[in-house]
């Protein structure tokens, strides 16, 4: 019964970050944490796949609102995919889709850090 | 629905380890009482972004110590869902909060500063009552019949 | 484990509609401490049968009306759980409340009267304070580590 | 989400009940229900399986010690079968299996009907 976990996977120069069980106050900092990792070891082409997160808050949006502007300025970026509708109306209700691009499909966020043009 | 008004209470410690437990307390007696998934997960974050904040604020780091509790107390009424989440900390001046004009908050990257903004956009009204160092209160009515078709996907308020 | 011990509070309208409410609840406390899976099952079934006695016999039909409710106290000491049932009702005399013996029991076909008993065989320690119409308080005990190695497939005490 | 349901199956001349969810003070009168409507068939031959069963709490209990001498009296028996070892200690730790023959399989409930002699 883990209350959330991340496991990052790397694909076609991407990391992917899948997302288990909850985002919220308690367990916003793991995410900060995995995302330091990336900045540090300079992967930032960075894909968050949200396939089994089950609930988001705002401490959680709050956290790719921390790294973006550094991530971005790195000529990297994070894209989203596999929001189930819970989440994604939590995204949508702030507006967030006209910052970070979000995807059905995992492959094709892949694909927009490489055909951007495509979008 | 009863006709008398129904009464759900829960005391816990101020902490973020605790915000699951609040969630799935809330939600199922939302769940309970009617309503439909989408406002049983306005009702969820809107709990949990007063909880969110009561643990992050309320109490100044090292007084009140051991006694940093947060109350919920939920009132079924025949028309109505209330939450009041209360905290007796530091309390604070609500209407200094200015609410993000959230195409600006978005093209500045901004962080913080949504809890409020949420639990305004997604309940159906939103009001605080503060006695610092007493009682701070916030207080949120979701109705059965949605008189104002307010929340997701639309962000008015 | 936390030093100085927490509380949690529950204050429920005294129905058996509420009973997995509190189930989950208590469950979601006694899993949080760090207890192993057998336990946190005697102690869900025992707050159950605690609730359900408070729900089938604490308040005469119509007396009490609409202020119906059920307590719950869970106390986290670091030693011990502490888990208080409180109800305003009529009361009853534990003491006039003999534990059956399970071989009549089974071999009479008995119903009922099974609730007191599988508290005090799940719990280490089941203690009530009754104040008719006041305060009737059932605290059950719950060592975290295992004194006498009481419980399931044991059935002493 | 229901909380608890039951769905009967008849087979070889039992009735099998399957429960599903939790067994407590709120939902053990269905169970009650359903096991009123058999003895009314005069449907004796009972087995329940307890599957899906999460959760039992003496008022659970209660409701099998309630009919039990009347369908016993009429030549029948409740068989029980599939418990889980949650469900199962519950009925141990009361000596519930010195009363009632519960096993594992459920076609072995049902052989109990016509061997006995084989327990
Ligand atoms: N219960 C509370 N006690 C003290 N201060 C609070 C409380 N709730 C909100 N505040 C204040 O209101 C501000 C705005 O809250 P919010 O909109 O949720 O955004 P954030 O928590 O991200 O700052 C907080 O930064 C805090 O100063
Ligand atoms: N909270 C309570 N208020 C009033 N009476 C109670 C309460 N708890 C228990 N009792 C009494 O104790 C008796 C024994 O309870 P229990 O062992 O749980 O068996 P059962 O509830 O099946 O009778 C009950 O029948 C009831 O008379």
């Amino acid at each position: 019964m883990d209350a959330f976990s991340i496991s990052r996977v790397n694909k076609n120069g991407c990391s992917i970050l899948y997302l288990n069980g909850f985002l919220d106050a308690h367990t916003a900092p793991e995410l900060e944490n995995e995302l330091e990792k990336l900045i540090a070891e300079e992967r930032f082409n960075i894909i968050v796949n949200f396939k089994d997160l089950t609930y988001i808050s705002s401490a959680g949006l709050g956290v790719f609102m921390g790294y973006i502007e550094n991530i971005r300025d790195n000529q990297g970026d994070i894209k989203m995919c596999s929001m189930s509708p819970k989440i994604f109306r939590v995204f949508d209700l702030l507006g967030f889709p006209t910052l970070y691009d979000i995807v059905q499909e995992e492959d094709r966020a892949i694909e927009l850090f490489y055909k951007p043009e495509q979008k | 629905m009863p006709t008398t008004a129904y009464e759900y209470r829960l005391r816990i410690p101020s902490e973020t380890d605790n915000l699951e437990l609040i969630r799935e307390f809330v939600t199922k007696v939302a769940d309970k009482v009617g309503f439909n998934s989408d406002d049983v997960g306005k009702i969820e974050l809107a709990c949990d972004e007063a909880c969110t904040n009561v643990i992050k604020h309320a109490y100044a780091s090292d007084r009140n110590n051991g006694k940093k509790s947060l109350d919920i107390l939920i009132k079924i009424d025949f028309d109505k869902f209330t939450l009041v989440v209360t905290d007796h900390g530091k309390g604070f001046d609500p209407d200094s909060i200015k609410m993000p004009d959230m195409q600006e908050y978005l093209a500045q990257l901004k962080v913080g500063g949504l809890g409020i903004y949420l639990m305004k956009t997604l309940m159906d009204e939103v009001d605080y009552q503060i006695q610092p160092g007493v009682k701070n209160q916030v207080k949120m009515v979701k109705y059965f019949i949605d008189k104002n078709n307010s929340g997701f996907g639309e962000g008015k308020k």
